[in-house]
């Protein structure tokens, strides 16, 4: 294997961790705030994507579709938080995990219910479209170089706000200790539905970046869902910086595992043979990582010492 | 003079730069309340976890009936002979008094490998869990859910628990905490008789029961013992008064 | 319960030699719900179509959605037997499903006719004489991309499918007929979205063309992918990646993939204009391959019902292997174990007006059978 | 006699006597609805040991779901083509009888309980579900991949495997089999409850320091429930795969594992009967609802939603009031 292919895919595992990150950001979050196991989260990154290709269906724009992701998913966010979600804070995990289950089969079939069972269009702007040549002289598609930038952005922008602002003050407080940020007078319910629409925007967005790559359809959030959930437990429940660790070795994992695998088994085994069972190892691959990772260390890399 | 039942031998543990118990020894005879006091932060908690288990120190060693328990985990100690009680009440809350006490007892004899026979009707869990309800005045409650117990009836069932196991010595961590003066009084004069049965590791903020039923006190100022003695040596004690009582006494 | 009783409009004026004295009752367990219900969709409302324009009224539908689940499906094809005691069943997507439930149904003694699903088990050792495919067999599109290949001077393949058996049949269904190297086989994961790996691997391998099957919403992904990818290689791949349904979503980076199929929409016989016509009619959008089958399906059933009796299972399952209907992918019939024998074309997407959709290029096979034909016995 | 212990008779007569009903007037698939709950039941009341009683919230106990139904399919399918399971070093074949079947898929499932329960239980809270979610995960993926045995296809099995003195093919027999194990295994699990072990796990979920000083291992406590209810969830699979006559890798699938916990929360936490009634409800929702509408999933989700937020302690809990009686 040339080095300028393992350089691309080791670009390639890196724009898969960075989406991951954008979904895992937001639910690590809204679980070191709240506490709240969010498994609906999923279906945000779906409601981004689609609000993403309705809205550039009708206008064209793939900016306006952007925005479109980033506002609906926002709505959508604050608005189940505002009805469901805040109900659940003073329940146990059991009680989330259901009602958030419950949650992902209304938005499912409501979405489906509404688009029909055919995936949406949206492809990427023409100007983000085609390869660019790297230095070196790697083929790499524009598109993907510009969600590793994005992506990056995004995360260093997530950590000045929770660094520098006063709600990231508020959030870091309410990571510690919810008693002392009512008493600091700090509206509580308020800066729950934000931090909960702020996470549902980043998956929207996700969801639309992706979506544009990938295919919109009803159910794309879950798969991504469990993959954010693996995410998050590696890199430490409640940690930025966890989640984007984990994020990252998430994705080389899974795109170098996907590639040296097969060809590692081809040491052992006729090609054929070598090739399925490869295959089948890359495909658990990440699951072992986690569970690895969580038998060394139970609190994740990055989290609270139990 | 006999060997102590338990004693820690200069146990350091440090989390960072705080040292939370630094070269601690303390030690407990038979037939005595040895009380520790020390303003908050003193290390005493950490200290307890120490000598229970749950957390091992970084040096020194934990010693119970002259074995080195230091390596062993919490349920082993306790099997060897160390009772304790929680500051925050720990007992299963939807269960009934009696099967708090019967889970006691359960541990007591070391064989929960049983899968078939109703416990309730193990005649010898029963009494020996009945004896203990009964020693603490709980034997009218049997059958109420712990949860709708008193504060005080909690404490009390927490002693009737550590008491099921026969322990060679106890360790109470705070036993008084949210007592009224009514209950607390009637604990002190129930500990005074226990002391005969084994000795107690007290940690406690009641001045007047440790000034009451304490044999010996030793004062815990920043992980450091700074004085072990008789109750009139503690009171006379100046470090004593300038780093602790100064303002209490 | 979705029972659709058909009213007997007309039937009197068509005058139907219905030679069955008993209404026959049709089961049909399809996808209607989640991931994949476009397709499910499509088969019953193409099968629906053909028993209303039949005007037959002695026909009953009972529909369920079998939500992708086997075990849901199986569920559902006991509760149709059981209790609802129907004489044939039909109507299931997938593979996984059409193994969980065709064998158990057939072995009780009701017809199964398949509208999508082809295992080859089915076709070879597992054939059994009340199985009927009108689809195709599961390898048959692969096969005709793999000769299609070989008439293009492909010489170096890179060909690639989701690690499961569909896959793994479609891989050696290419290889069959296809003559020359392969530049890489790769297997991929199950529901995969991202294909930035794989797309590195083909073009650092030298290949001269690119195969794959990747159905769903893996298909639109690894298309747009492709597009965005720079490789300049032509790509081919079975129907089920280009069909009516998914088209639109893939968008621009389909246009002039060249993709193998048994049917398309511009099939010029009068039987499939009308189907066409009369689809976009009823339902207002373009009918899908998926659709076509499930329209043959019920022609083929209705062709039987006015021949003979269902409830004379050897007289019914002899007017049934005569395929004596009008399909509307032109010559149809059935080899020795009740799969197609028929004309498999070579289609190329275009672009008509706003709407992406096919155009048959050419023919990859003539009157082809399957692989497995001789290991059936009965 | 209280008003618990009546309407768990109730409910227990009931699913006895429906089906029996349903058989005789003619209405065999009913009863395969009943057999199907019962047999979900089973599964559910396997997870209640490590959920309800040891507070370990297992986000993939469709392993051993999964576990029971390949031991099934894949005994079942060597009888059925002839072909020995293994020749090396010892010869084992395949088998068509029940009894068999369970026996593997019990110890099989208890095994893998012992390793995944060793590893997971170093962790706790979130990251047990997670970890149990992982382990779920990597038996998905390997049961897709290994085509030896049908990979996501799965195995058919053409005729229900046998057992002795049954005719396993007659609905309201096999329903009568599967009744009959899920009564015994309750019988068991309202004794272990009471047991010592059970008294010990329960103490240990709600106050797991006072075990340790009391002289017992909460960790080994948990581990022997999780293998136990690895175990009964494990038969269950292998019933499940049979009245199926198939087994894919769905049954490994976390929706699946989603859907045992959803019974137990469904007809009430905490409680022998609570997965039993969630089970039976949801078999008959899923029934029922599906005839109303294609979106019946909303209807399912709102119902869900309305009981974790107005309905705490599930079905019974809403009939008989939230408290736990634990004797």
């Amino acid at each position: 294997m040339s080095l300028i292919l393992l350089i691309e895919q080791i670009l390639n595992g890196l724009q898969f961790g960075i989406m991951l990150f954008l979904m895992a950001a937001g639910l690590t979050l809204i679980f070191g705030v709240m506490g709240l196991i969010n498994l609906a989260h999923g279906s945000l990154y779906m409601i981004g994507a689609f609000c993403a290709a309705a809205v550039a269906g009708a206008t064209g724009s793939f900016l306006l579709g952007l925005i479109a992701a980033l506002a609906g998913a926002a709505i959508a966010g604050a608005l189940v938080e505002l009805v469901v979600i805040r109900r659940l804070y003073t329940k146990d995990h059991l009680d989330q995990v259901l009602a958030t289950f419950a949650l992902i089969l209304i938005f499912s079939e409501g979405t489906r219910w509404l688009f029909g069972s055919f995936p949406l269009f949206l492809d990427i702007p023409d100007a983000l479209s085609g390869p660019v040549t790297l230095p070196g002289g790697i083929e790499y598609p524009l598109y993907r170089l510009t969600l590793i930038i994005v992506g990056l952005l995004v995360a260093a922008g997530l950590f000045l706000l929770i660094s520098r602002t006063r709600l990231g003050i508020q959030i870091r407080a309410g990571e510690n200790d919810r008693e002392m940020i009512a008493a600091l007078g700090v509206d509580i319910a308020k800066l729950y539905t934000i931090v909960f629409a702020l996470g549902a925007a980043l998956a929207g967005l996700a969801g639309a970046l992706v979506g544009a790559i990938q295919s919109v359809q009803v159910g794309m959030g879950e798969p991504v869902l469990i993959l954010a959930f693996v995410v998050i437990v590696i890199g430490g429940i409640g940690s930025i910086k966890g989640a984007l660790i984990g994020a990252i070795l998430v994705g080389l994992t899974d795109t170098l595992g996907g590639i040296f695998l097969p060809e590692l088994m081809k040491l052992f085994f006729s090609p054929a043979t070598a090739t399925s069972i490869g295959s089948s190892i890359a495909s658990m691959s990440i699951y072992i990582l986690m569970a690895a990772v969580l038998v060394l260390r139970p609190t994740g890399l990055f989290g609270a010492r139990a | 003079m006999t060997e102590a039942i338990l004693a820690t031998q200069g146990i350091s543990k440090s989390f960072g730069a705080l040292k939370a118990s630094d070269d601690v020894s303390i030690d407990l005879m038979a037939g005595e309340i040895h009380a520790i006091i020390g303003p908050n932060g003193a290390g005493k908690s950490t200290l307890i976890k120490q000598i229970c288990g749950g957390l091992k120190p970084d040096t020194g060693t934990v010693k119970l009936l002259g074995e080195d328990v230091t390596d062993l985990p919490t349920e082993l100690r306790a099997r060897a002979g160390l009772g304790r009680t929680f500051q925050i009440s720990a007992l299963a809350m939807e269960d009934t008094v009696l099967q708090n006490a019967v889970l006691g007892a359960l541990g007591g004899q070391g064989n929960p490998w049983r899968f078939f026979k109703p416990v309730l009707k193990d005649k010898d869990l029963l009494d020996t869990a009945m004896e203990a309800l009964e020693r603490v005045g709980l034997q009218d409650h049997a059958k109420t859910r712990t949860a709708e117990l008193s504060h005080g009836q909690r404490r009390q069932l927490e002693v009737a628990v550590a008491l099921t196991l026969k322990p060679k010595a106890f360790v109470m961590d705070e036993p008084m905490a949210g007592l009224g003066t009514e209950g607390s009084k009637r604990l002190t004069e129930f500990l005074g008789d226990l002391r005969h049965q084994a000795p107690i590791l007290l940690v406690e903020h009641d001045m007047d029961a440790v000034f009451a039923l304490a044999d010996r006190i030793s004062v815990l100022v920043y992980g450091k013992v700074i004085a072990t003695g008789t109750v009139e040596e503690i009171r006379a004690n100046k470090d004593v008064r300038d780093a602790y009582l100064g303002d209490e006494a | 319960m979705k029972q659709i009783l058909l009213a007997a409009v007309a039937a009197l004026s068509l005058g139907v030699a219905a030679a069955s004295a008993e209404p026959v009752k049709v089961g049909m367990i399809t996808t209607l719900s989640g991931g994949g219900a476009g397709l499910g969709i499509d088969v019953r409302d193409g099968f629906m179509l053909a028993v209303k324009q039949s005007g037959n009224e002695d026909i009953e539908v009972i529909i369920e959605d079998d939500q992708r689940k086997p075990d849901v499906a199986v569920k559902l094809a006991d509760k149709l037997v059981q209790a609802e005691n129907v004489d044939v069943l039909t109507g299931l997507i997938w593979s996984n499903l059409a193994m969980a439930v065709i064998p158990s149904v057939t072995a009780q003694g009701k017809f199964y006719l398949s509208p999508n699903a082809g295992p080859s088990m089915l076709a070879g050792k597992g054939c059994h004489p009340n199985y009927f495919n009108v689809a195709w067999q599961n390898d048959n599109l692969h096969e005709a991309a793999g000769a299609f290949a070989n008439v293009e001077g492909y010489k170096n393949s890179f060909i690639l499918a989701p690690n499961y058996p569909a896959g793994k049949d479609a891989l050696t269904g290419y290889k069959r007929l296809y003559k020359g190297d392969l530049a890489g086989e790769l297997y991929t994961k199950l529901g995969q979205t991202d294909y930035a790996a794989e797309l590195a691997q083909i073009r650092a391998s030298g290949a001269d063309s690119v195969y794959f099957f990747l159905p769903g919403g893996m298909g639109i992904s690894f298309l747009k992918q492709y597009a965005g990818s720079g490789i300049d290689l032509p790509v081919v791949g079975p129907a089920f990646s280009f069909d009516q349904g998914i088209l639109q979503a893939v968008g621009d980076a389909a246009l002039g993939v060249r993709n193998t199929s048994q049917w398309s929409k511009d099939i010029n016989t009068p039987v499939n204009n009308a189907f066409v016509e009369s689809f976009q009619a009823e339902y207002g959008r373009l009918p899908s391959l998926y659709a076509s089958q499930g329209f043959d399906t019920a022609n083929l059933l209705l062709s039987a019902m006015s021949k003979a009796d269902v409830k004379d299972a050897d007289a019914f399952r002899e007017a049934l292997r005569e395929a004596d209907f009008k399909s509307t992918r032109g010559e149809f019939r059935f080899g020795p174990n009740n799969h197609p024998i028929q004309d498999i074309y070579v289609r190329e997407v275009i672009k008509e007006g706003d709407v992406f959709t096919n155009k048959i290029i050419g023919k990859a096979l003539n009157s082809h059978s399957d692989a497995y034909w001789s290991e059936c016995n009965m | 006699m209280t008003r618990e212990t009546l309407f768990n008779s109730a409910a227990l007569a009931a699913l006895a006597l429906v089906p029996l009903w349903a058989h005789f007037s003619g209405e065999p698939f009913t009863v395969t609805l009943a057999t199907r709950a019962v047999i979900l039941a089973l599964a559910a009341v396997g997870l209640h040991i490590a959920l309800g009683l040891g507070g370990l919230v297992s986000l993939g106990h469709a392993v051993f779901f999964g576990i029971g139904g390949y031991a099934m399919g894949i005994l079942a399918h060597h009888a059925q083509t002839y072909t020995p399971l293994m020749e090396w070093p010892f010869v084992i074949e395949g088998t068509k009888s029940m009894p068999v079947i369970w026996l593997v898929a019990v110890v099989l499932s208890s095994v893998v309980a012992y390793f995944i329960g060793l590893l997971s239980l170093r962790t706790s809270g979130v990251y047990f579900i997670m970890i149990t979610l992982a382990f779920g995960q990597m038996f998905f993926f390997f049961a897709i991949s290994w085509s030896a045995y049908g990979g996501e296809d799965g195995l058919s099995i053409y005729v229900r495997n046998g057992f002795p003195g049954v005719n396993t093919l007659v609905p309201i027999q096999f329903y009568a089999l599967c009744f009959v194990i899920l009564a015994a295994v309750m019988f068991f699990a309202a004794r272990l409850q009471r047991s010592p072990f059970g008294l010990a796990l329960n103490a240990a979920r709600q106050a797991p320091d006072r075990v340790e000083t009391v002289g017992l291992n909460p960790m080994r406590l948990r581990l022997i429930a999780f293998v136990l209810s690895g175990a009964i969830t494990g038969l269950a699979g292998a019933l499940f795969a049979d009245l199926n006559r198939f087994v894919s890798p769905t049954m490994f699938s976390w929706q699946m594992s989603g859907e045992l916990i959803i019974f137990i929360i469904l007809g009430g936490l905490g409680r022998l009967y609570g997965p039993v009634v969630g089970a039976v409800v949801f078999v008959a929702l899923e029934h029922i609802l599906g005839d109303l509408s294609d979106y019946w999933h909303i209807y399912l989700g709102v119902l869900l939603l309305g009981v974790v937020l107005f309905a705490r302690g599930g079905i019974i809990g809403m009939l008989l009031g939230r408290e736990v009686a634990h004797d």
